[in-house]
């Protein structure tokens, strides 16, 4: 069973690693979008399929990352390499700052807090403030990687970056996964009060969880403006922040393979029936219906116990 | 001081169509623990369903009492037909899922929902029948009222009025309110559920129906893709008054648009919707279950 | 036979996959109180959900007063005159006591004064407490409450799970008492217990089941003397 | 082959899908007549929605796709947002963008075929100032590129003229709500209330301007002029005015007459504005240098368009300045009738 | 440092009005095994949902070790030493049984914040001891066979003994137990007792709510009565057996027995 499931893994690996080489450069802009929203995607799933943390916000980190990109390079002129950092600490403690007061909110309130802190972060970009957002039309012209004089400014090296930093994002989950700071999002996810009297710190876990998902989206968000050169608001509306939502439960909330495929179903396909223009949306809602009625808990649901060999032996 | 009354004229009238919007929410997840939301494109659905009934059957240009009923009852008619519909197909299925399986069933609904609003009334704003109530207006001491204000402040709070009353004395009402808690149960005492969630959606359907009517003949321009923006106010007012809560969506609604049309007014702009999230995150963190929402300890 | 107010035939009832029971056959005659016994898992509360129409029996039928059930819900055997007061009492939390007992007697056009009379009088903590929040009652006390708002329909067959779960010694007699008064006016009652002797005692017949079977049937007093029975379930100690 | 990047669903539907059957209708006649060059016209069409993040994605397909020309979009901000791809794959682009920004790169690939929002400023400014003499001014925008843009230059040359702004303001587009600004306007008693936005927010404006009874004169920029301010604003449309280019029905140039014409056989409605015109003048433009240089490739079709005088257009003769604005302006101010026709009222 | 381990002295808890508890003390010595009983609803759960911090009293304290610990947090509670099982079982039901008793090793783990990004040797060992622990636990409770069922799956019984792993886990020194034996069968409950005197016999300290007499009366060495808030009684098993005022509020006369 293992076997199995590490096969698919190493070959879609390999398919994703040798993707470039043969689609041309639309497609592969739709690839390096992928590879970044997985990204995005797999950091709302610390937070809603671990923590079990209704968010509907995710979008405003994953701006964050991004215009905390932009803005350093655009308006102040530093490396991209350099805004590598800070925007991953800015969301990070923007994060801290805001979701700490709300934390203790339960399901649903939190939701719309979540919610309401997007449409402030939206509000904040339009109206330009301090000068530096660009408004409305948002920031042009975003540098590409510089390193030792080489330019990383292809699609394809664009390709490569997002494919490390799926290659990190991962490694990081798994590291999660298998720690007792992803167990206890599982155990307050799932019983809150037991998982207290257990010891475990509902505040402290669930702000991990935001903190850890806040800094992935925001590398997440910088290298989608370096890939665009370009950032404006509404990429990181709440629309976009109903889609990493959409894209968690639709793939299988803490799943790895769901989550890959919720991100698959909800961004690449939309692109592939782009032909179909008007008629598109209706299908799709349609099919959202359908993959919650015949997959409730996802595509590819996530399946506990993750344990230990040794302990498995005595088990039936 | 005019301006001020004026403002309260306009943050009401707003605030009462929130308000009916916010009901069918606060209902529908009371019974459900559903946040339906489809429940704003089936607001904007109404408005063109209104445009269509009264374009079929009426000349351009009436305004008769029988045009206004028969708009707004065939209207609602459909409207909570086709809210029905939804949960059989899109709910039901569901009810055993996971919480937020559900949630995405109804984001699906609602794409579903505005989709077909523009498909079949194209992707145009419409003008709805500018007829449809009388044009008079009233000034008071320097203050505006028009007709379609004094309908929607009077209309909505007969509902509204009614509704709590359905609720918290009839024998129908209580049952809701026990299929909210424990639907095995309900089902344990005789409580047809699926009949019960039936009722919840007719009448928060209705209720969001007779909003779009309102909202169509108060802007004129309805466009399919703006259930959203009423369904999220509503959605931040049903959650402001304590989600679940009848009472605390009427609040909700009322207290967003008064505050709203302040800040506009007074503040900024700009900023009002900043403003509107921030009372609401200050709200929730003093009281995290919203105004009237009852913090009921969890007995372990 | 006439006299049968239920005949359940061959039962068959799977969770998935999992078959809970596998065929069981088991009738209940006018006036009678009979008891289902067996270990945790054994699948009475699965038993007692089928019958009252909450799980879909795989296969098999189940009879009440001449009709089959299987094709009904839950709300309309109600209707018919059964109720069931289910295992973990499952009262309305956010009503209070008196709507929770009104919600009892829905399926009546208006609730019926002399059983409300009735309930509060063999269970007085509920008159107590009868504006209270039922979420907020303990344990025994959402035990009487659930019990007082299954009669409330005035059933025929009145099914109780494990009414005397997590109750003190005290209240777990006044209890049996009130489930003797009831049948003594005359309705039937299906009882699954923990509780063995006490149940038996109370019981005109008994059956035990096991992993989803029947494994023993008789009246009480052959199964209190049974010794295989005084083993399983009575605890003969030392 | 040719690319139309335009916004056939969301908020400006309409006027995106106007532009795709202009460019549509153009291609065919075209095509009837051989094509050009000797081969046949292909029309790739990409919906941006009206939004950048669409338009970056179109940018890249159509430059896939392999277009000479994309024509569009509709919006400024999703102009822009697309601008750098054409530019860096050699992609003529041409649209009716009026952002004063849209022109700030210089790219060669970019023609706009419109006018610039500082020339509709300065007319306005003129129009308020000199001709109307109004004392209390209160300019409302929305968030939209364009509008921002058009607002601010208007702001600009009103001040530049002295005038007295009581009130700047955003309103945000699709609220449909605006009762609450216009009742903090109403407390200033302004003579006029100018809107730079769309004519979906500038139709309930008026009409819940007249509701609150509002005095001051309304009068709203280019992108009020569609039928739909009519109706939104219902009766009180009667008495505003539009500043506006002419519009396609009082276009006095022939070819236009039976451009519209052609055009309303073909969808039987009439183009969404001026605006989706423009567009299709952009089109004809690089039509006609393609033929005239005999080239297909881009660099030189370019120049020759840069050096391009006077082209007869649906909108009027049509020149290019060396960083790709066109010439011109013939602003005028229209004055809604009570049967909703115009009255030209300042030139 | 006093002599007892946990003392709870004159605490009140108020429900809008209600008076779950009502100026209640008690004191519980180290490694006793201390059982409570009243009516239903006398306000035991209300009690020991105040000792776990789900509830603050409004008045009094309770000490541990000597410290006043009213009103901490319920995760800072179990940092202390005090787990417990619920009176209705709350297991992390869709979670294999190891899971949920990995759970109770939580405290114990000496991973450091960055192990949920990294992983480190230091990381590993603690990891492997970690599961090693639970091993020993299933084996002690008898659940190695369901090490990766998930617990929602079994049996009540099961379900009850994977709680009691569970706070065991942490490595107590007061384990709360509520209604343990409630659902259980009489040899379910024969084989608990047995249960609940090995862990004594690990040193935990035990309060232990019950309604099964036979069980607390053989267990506890202390018990205290506890009626509408407030002590009737308390003392040694025999003693409490005995009082009538016992007698009359919560076991109920013979003769009614009989009579039934
Ligand atoms: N929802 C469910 N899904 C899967 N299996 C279930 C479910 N509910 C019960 N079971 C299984 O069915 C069997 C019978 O359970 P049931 O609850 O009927 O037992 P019971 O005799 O009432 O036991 P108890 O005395 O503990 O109440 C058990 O093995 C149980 O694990
Ligand atoms: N969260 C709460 N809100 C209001 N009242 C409560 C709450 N929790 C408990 N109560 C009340 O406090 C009293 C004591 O309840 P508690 O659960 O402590 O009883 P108990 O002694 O554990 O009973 P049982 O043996 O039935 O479990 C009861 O009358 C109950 O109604
Ligand atoms: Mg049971
Ligand atoms: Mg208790």
């Amino acid at each position: 069973m293992m076997n199995k499931t590490g096969l698919i893994a190493l070959l879609l690996l390999g398919f994703a690693g040798l993707y470039p080489l043969f689609v041309d450069s639309a497609w592969l802009a739709v690839g390096t979008t992928f590879l970044v929203f997985a990204c995005v995607a797999f950091s709302q799933d610390i937070i809603l399929g671990r923590a079990g943390v209704f968010h509907m916000g995710h979008a405003m980190f994953f701006g964050l990352g991004a215009y905390t990109t932009a803005i350093l390079n655009v308006q102040f002129g530093w490396a991209i390499l350099a805004t590598w950092i800070p925007s991953v600490v800015i969301p990070m403690a923007c994060a801290f700052a805001l979701v700490a007061p709300i934390i203790h909110l339960r399901g649903d309130y939190l939701l719309v807090a979540t919610i309401g802190f997007n449409i402030i972060f939206i509000q904040i970009l339009e109206n330009d403030v301090f000068g530096l957002t660009g408004g409305p039309n948002g920031l042009f012209g975003i540098d590409v990687v510089h390193v030792f004089g080489y330019d990383f400014s292809s699609q394809i090296h664009m390709y490569y970056m997002a494919f490390i930093l799926l290659g990190i994002t991962l490694f990081i989950m798994r590291s999660l996964d298998r720690s007792k700071f992803g167990r206890a999002m599982f155990y307050i996810h799932k019983d809150d009060i037991a998982a207290q009297s257990m010891g475990i710190s509902l505040r402290y876990y669930k702000l991990y969880a935001f903190i850890l998902g806040a800094g992935i989206a925001g590398a997440a968000g910088s290298m989608f403006s370096v890939q665009y050169s370009a950032v404006s608001p509404e990429a990181f509306n709440v629309t976009q922040s109903i889609m990493f939502f959409t894209i968690v439960l639709v793939g299988g909330s803490a799943s790895l393979p769901g989550v890959l495929i919720g991100t698959f179903v909800m961004f690449v396909l939309p692109e592939v029936f782009r032909e179909f223009e008007t008629a598109r949306y209706l299908v799709f809602g349609v099919a959202m219906i359908l993959t919650m009625i015949l997959r409730p808990r996802g595509i590819w649901p996530v399946k506990f116990g993750n344990i230990p060999s040794f302990l498995k032996k005595g088990a039936k | 001081m005019d301006i001020f009354l004026q403002q309260m004229v306009n943050g009401l009238t707003i605030g009462s169509l929130y308000a009916l919007v916010a009901l069918g929410y606060t209902m529908v997840y009371g019974v459900m623990r559903l946040i339906n939301f489809a429940h704003g494109d089936l607001v904007a659905f109404s408005a063109f369903v209104g445009l269509s009934v009264y374009g079929s059957l009426f000349s351009e240009g009436t305004t008769s009492l029988l045009a206004v009923v028969s708009v707004f009852l065939l209207s609602a008619l459909v409207v909570a037909f086709v809210g029905v519909l939804l949960e059989r197909l899109a709910y039901r299925p569901l009810r055993t899922a996971p919480r937020l399986s559900a949630v995405v069933s109804a984001l699906g609904a609602g794409l579903v929902i505005q989709n077909s609003v523009m498909l079949i009334w194209g992707p145009n704003m419409k003008i709805f029948p500018t007829d449809f109530f009388p044009s008079t207006l009233w000034s008071v001491g320097g203050i505006v009222i028009t007709f379609t204000q004094v309908m929607i402040l009077s209309l909505s709070s007969v509902l509204m009025v009614g509704l709590y009353f359905f609720i918290n004395q009839t024998k129908i009402g209580t049952a809701i309110r026990a299929v909210a808690i424990d639907q095995d149960a309900a089902k344990l005492m005789g409580i047809n559920v699926n009949r019960i969630v039936m009722i919840i959606f007719i009448i928060g359907s209705a209720l969001g129906a007779v909003a779009g009517l309102f909202i169509g003949a108060y802007y004129r321009g309805i466009t399919f893709d703006m259930g959203w923006m009423y369904g999220l106010n509503a959605f931040v007012a049903a959650i402001m008054g304590g989600i679940g809560n009848i009472p605390g969506a009427m609040l909700g609604g009322l207290l967003l648009g008064l505050f709203n049309a302040m800040i506009t007014g007074y503040i900024s702009t700009q900023w009002a919707e900043t403003f509107t999230f921030v009372l609401l995150i200050v709200i929730l963190v003093f009281r995290p279950t919203g105004i009237l929402g009852e913090k009921v300890a969890e007995k372990v | 036979m006439h006299n049968m107010l239920l005949e359940v035939k061959d039962l068959h009832v799977n969770y998935g996959a999992i078959a809970a029971i596998k065929g069981i056959d088991l009738n209940v005659a006018r006036g009678e109180v009979v008891t289902i016994l067996g270990a945790n898992g054994a699948g009475k509360t699965t038993t007692l959900r089928t019958i009252s129409g909450l799980l879909k029996a795989a296969s098999g039928s189940i009879v009440f007063e001449g009709r089959e059930l299987s094709k009904l819900q839950a709300h309309e055997i109600v209707a018919l005159g059964m109720s069931h007061s289910p295992e973990g009492r499952r009262v309305f939390s956010t009503l209070s006591v008196e709507e929770n007992l009104m919600m009892g007697a829905y399926t009546l056009k208006k609730y019926d004064q002399a059983t409300l009379d009735w309930i509060y009088e063999i269970l007085p903590r509920l008159k107590e407490r009868r504006k209270q929040l039922a979420g907020t009652l303990s344990g025994g006390e959402q035990q009487m409450l659930a019990i007082g708002r299954a009669i409330m329909s005035k059933p025929k067959l009145l099914i109780l799970d494990e009414p005397s779960l997590g109750l003190a010694p005290v209240l777990v007699k006044v209890i049996f008492k009130a489930i003797k008064a009831i049948a003594k006016s005359g309705v039937t009652v299906l009882l699954v217990e923990q509780n063995a002797k006490a149940a038996l005692k109370l019981a005109d017949r008994g059956y035990v089941l096991e992993l989803g079977k029947i494994t023993h049937t008789g009246s009480s007093e052959e199964l209190l003397n049974s010794e295989v029975i005084q083993e399983a379930y009575l605890g003969k100690k030392k | 082959k040719i690319g139309v990047q335009a916004p056939i669903t969301g908020s400006y539907a309409s006027e995106g899908q106007s532009i795709d059957n202009g460019v549509k209708l153009i291609v065919e006649q075209y095509n009837a007549k051989g094509g050009i060059l000797g081969k046949k016209i292909e029309v790739v069409t990409c919906d941006d929605q009206g939004t950048a993040q669409q338009a970056a994605i179109c940018a890249k397909k159509l430059v896939n796709e392999g277009v000479k020309a994309v024509i569009g979009s509709y919006t400024s901000g999703a102009t822009e947002a697309a601008q750098t791809t054409y530019f860096r794959a050699g992609v003529l682009q041409t649209s009716d963008g009026t952002s004063d920004s849209l022109i700030a790169h210089k790219y060669w690939t970019f023609f706009r075929n419109s006018f610039p929002n500082s020339a509709e400023a300065d007319f306005t400014a003129k129009y308020f100032v000199d001709g109307k003499q109004y004392k209390k001014i209160v300019v409302l925008s929305d968030y939209s590129s364009y509008s921002t843009d058009l607002g601010d230059a208007t702001i600009k040359a009103l001040k530049a003229k002295n005038a007295n702004i009581v009130y700047e303001g955003k309103i945000k587009s699709g609220t449909q709500n605006f009762t609450a600004t216009l009742t903090k306007i109403k407390a200033m008693e302004p003579d006029v209330i100018y809107f730079s936005g769309y004519y979906t927010d500038g139709g309930l404006l008026r009409a819940q301007q007249q509701q609150l009874g509002i005095k001051a004169d309304f009068v709203g920029g280019d992108s009020n002029d569609n039928p739909d301010f009519m109706k939104l604003a219902g009766e009180s449309a009667k008495g505003t005015f539009m500043i506006n280019v002419p519009t396609p029905d009082i276009l006095p140039y022939d070819i236009a007459k039976t451009f519209l014409v052609d055009y309303k056989a073909k969808y039987n409605a009439m183009p969404a504005s001026i605006w989706s015109l423009m567009n299709v003048d952009g089109l004809r433009a690089i039509l006609h240098a393609m033929e005239q240089t005999k080239s297909e490739d881009t660099k030189v079709v370019a120049e020759a368009m840069h050096k391009l005088k006077d082209f007869p257009g649906i909108t009027g003769p049509v020149t290019f300045r060396e960083d790709g604005e066109r010439i011109g302006g013939g602003y005028m101010t229209y004055e809604v009738q009570a049967d909703k026709s115009y009255k030209i009222v300042y030139q | 440092m006093s002599e007892y381990l946990l003392e709870i002295q004159n605490v009140s808890k108020l429900f809008s009005g209600l008076v779950a508890i009502d100026n209640l003390s008690m004191k519980v010595k180290k490694g006793q095994i201390y059982g409570i009983i009243g009516p239903n609803g006398a306000g035991k759960t209300t009690l020991f949902n105040c000792i776990t911090g789900i509830y603050t009293p409004e008045i009094g304290q309770i000490l541990w070790k000597g410290k006043d610990i009213k009103g901490i947090s319920p995760y800072k509670i179990a940092g202390l030493g005090i787990l417990r099982t619920f009176q209705t079982i709350r297991l992390f039901s869709e979670m294999s049984v190891a899971e949920n008793i990995m759970s109770g090793r939580h405290i114990k783990s000496k991973q450091r914040w960055y192990n949920g990004i990294i992983p480190t040797p230091a990381y590993f060992k603690d990891e492997k001891y970690q599961w090693t622990k639970v091993g020993e636990l299933m084996e002690f409770f008898n659940l190695s066979l369901y090490a990766t069922t998930p617990a929602g799956d079994l049996s009540y019984g099961i379900q009850r003994r994977i709680e009691m792993a569970r706070a065991l886990a942490a490595e107590p020194e007061l384990l709360i137990l509520d209604e343990p034996a409630a659902g259980l069968n009489e040899n379910e409950t024969i084989e608990l007792t047995e249960m609940i005197r090995k862990i004594q016999a690990m040193g935990v300290t035990i309060m232990m709510i019950e309604h099964d007499m036979e069980m607390v009366m053989s267990l506890s060495e202390y018990i205290t009565v506890i009626n509408f808030g407030a002590k009737i009684s308390e003392g040694v098993p025999s003693f409490v057996q005995a009082d009538p005022k016992v007698v009359e509020a919560y076991i109920g006369s013979d003769e009614e027995d009989e009579d039934a």
